[in-house]
């Protein structure tokens, strides 16, 4: 699956830096939107900046609203995000220094019910390519790839 | 906003811009004090909605769940951008909620949040 | 004069770092424009935001076509931003690590005759309230505050 | 684009959306087109500009410069943006190009950059 992302810290990584709270999230899907502005020859740009700029904020979202719950000082994220070539794709990691992320304690969506939480894994699932989770000695590490 | 304490007909509910985790408590705040009002059916108009998120999705459930227990009921005007009508369909909402094709009721009542 | 920089680097701050390329600039700019959408009680925030886009802007073109000249790698543009209160401002801070700036080398435009360069730091200096550029053992240092 | 030798009459060139460091090259290259095609008499057409930096009032100087030299003349619509008009007055370009309210002449020959 993590194939898209090897070698995604070239020379023209982006890199964006800013306070884990909810009302700086805007920036982050500005600079994604922005980038992808400049990707020529996509059917749909419209619809897949969206879904980028979606995965992305749900990954931040969640950064705010579990990883650093807890945390009361040095609530920051910290965003790469690279365009690379062949197969063209938008590579994005997202570093946290809060609580760790347990896979084992998430449950699905049971979606024929409606759910009060629990959605946003699902849609980054669904509208990115890659979306992998690691614990790195730097923090925790969200990598997301979508092809172009 | 309205307040009265019985409402047997159906309030629209008119999100414009974004419904996402910044704006979402305050669209819980704002669906409570329809429903503490009263209301028990609700369409919810999302088509000015230019960005839905998780928690967007989340607004719109849990006022489904709570007027649910009164034989209440809410309907779903679609957004009209195509990537926010996706995520709606991604999370299956055309089976959880009515949808409902404009929200433009004559003598309906209508609320802008 | 350079009143409104002190203290500019607090836990409000947000980072960009990013290749001194033409191309990236409209990130910045966007990733500003996020930040004033943010600010309320302003009369005209169309034409403030345009302008500080452009002050910003004009700084990052100098980097890319005077300070980068020559160099041919490690070429990245930092920019700090941040919204302070009382006087209510934005302070930005680009960093690179080019060329020397010489305040001394550069002539007023002549603006009843036109000028084929020579408008870009003239526009900085006249939409914002204030700019100094310093060098520092990190880099070039060019600090901008607008009040809002 | 316009390419015959002898063009008595002004060429009006429309500029839509940026006109900045990142496109100036392109622009610089268009107008020197027009130039060596014979074009002496330019009507700048900024009303559809959205962003306009120091790059982009080089551009407008340079062909004034350009066709000065040869009794040409460049006239200039103001962009309709208020942020990117104080920008040319700052540059007291009112003063260095004449100033017209609108391109629109019927028969006027028209390129959209
Ligand atoms: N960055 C994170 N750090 C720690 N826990 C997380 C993180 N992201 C998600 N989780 C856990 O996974 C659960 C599911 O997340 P999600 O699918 O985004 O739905 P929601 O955020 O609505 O609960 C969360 O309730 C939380 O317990
Ligand atoms: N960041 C910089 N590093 C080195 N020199 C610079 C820098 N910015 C400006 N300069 C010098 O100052 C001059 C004037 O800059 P400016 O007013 O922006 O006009 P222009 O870029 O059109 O020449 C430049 O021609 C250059 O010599």
């Amino acid at each position: 699956m993590n194939t898209l992302h090897t070698n995604c810290e070239g020379d023209e990584t982006l890199r964006l830096e800013l306070p884990a709270t909810l009302k700086y999230l805007n920036v982050v899907g500005a600079c994604v939107a922005e980038m992808l502005a400049q990707v020529e020859d996509v059917a749909d740009m419209a619809t897949l900046s969206y879904t980028v700029q979606l995965g992305i904020h749900e990954i931040c979202t969640n950064i705010v609203q579990h990883a650093y719950t807890q945390q009361q000082e040095h609530k920051r994220i910290a965003v790469t995000m690279e365009m690379r070539a062949q197969p063209r794709c938008l590579c994005v990691t997202l570093w946290d220094n809060g609580k760790h992320f347990e896979q084992s304690e998430v449950q699905e969506p049971l979606l024929d019910e409606g759910q009060v939480h629990g959605y946003g894994l699902f849609l980054v699932r669904n509208v990115m390519d890659e979306v992998t989770y690691s614990r790195q000695p730097e923090g925790n590490c969200w990598r997301l790839a979508k092809k172009l | 906003m309205q307040t009265q304490t019985h409402v047997a007909h159906a309030m629209t509910v008119t999100f414009i811009g974004r419904l996402d985790a910044f704006s979402a408590s305050m669209h819980h705040a704002q669906l409570d004090t329809l429903v503490q009002a009263g209301v028990r059916h609700f369409v919810l108009d999302l088509a000015g909605v230019e960005f839905l998120d998780s928690a967007g999705l989340a607004v719109c459930v849990r006022v489904l769940k709570r007027v649910q227990q009164d034989d209440g009921s809410v309907k779903m005007v679609l957004p009209e951008l195509v990537a926010a009508r996706r995520i709606l369909y991604l999370a299956r909402f055309d089976r959880i909620f009515e949808i409902v094709a404009s929200s433009a009721e004559p003598g309906e009542e209508n609320v802008y949040v």
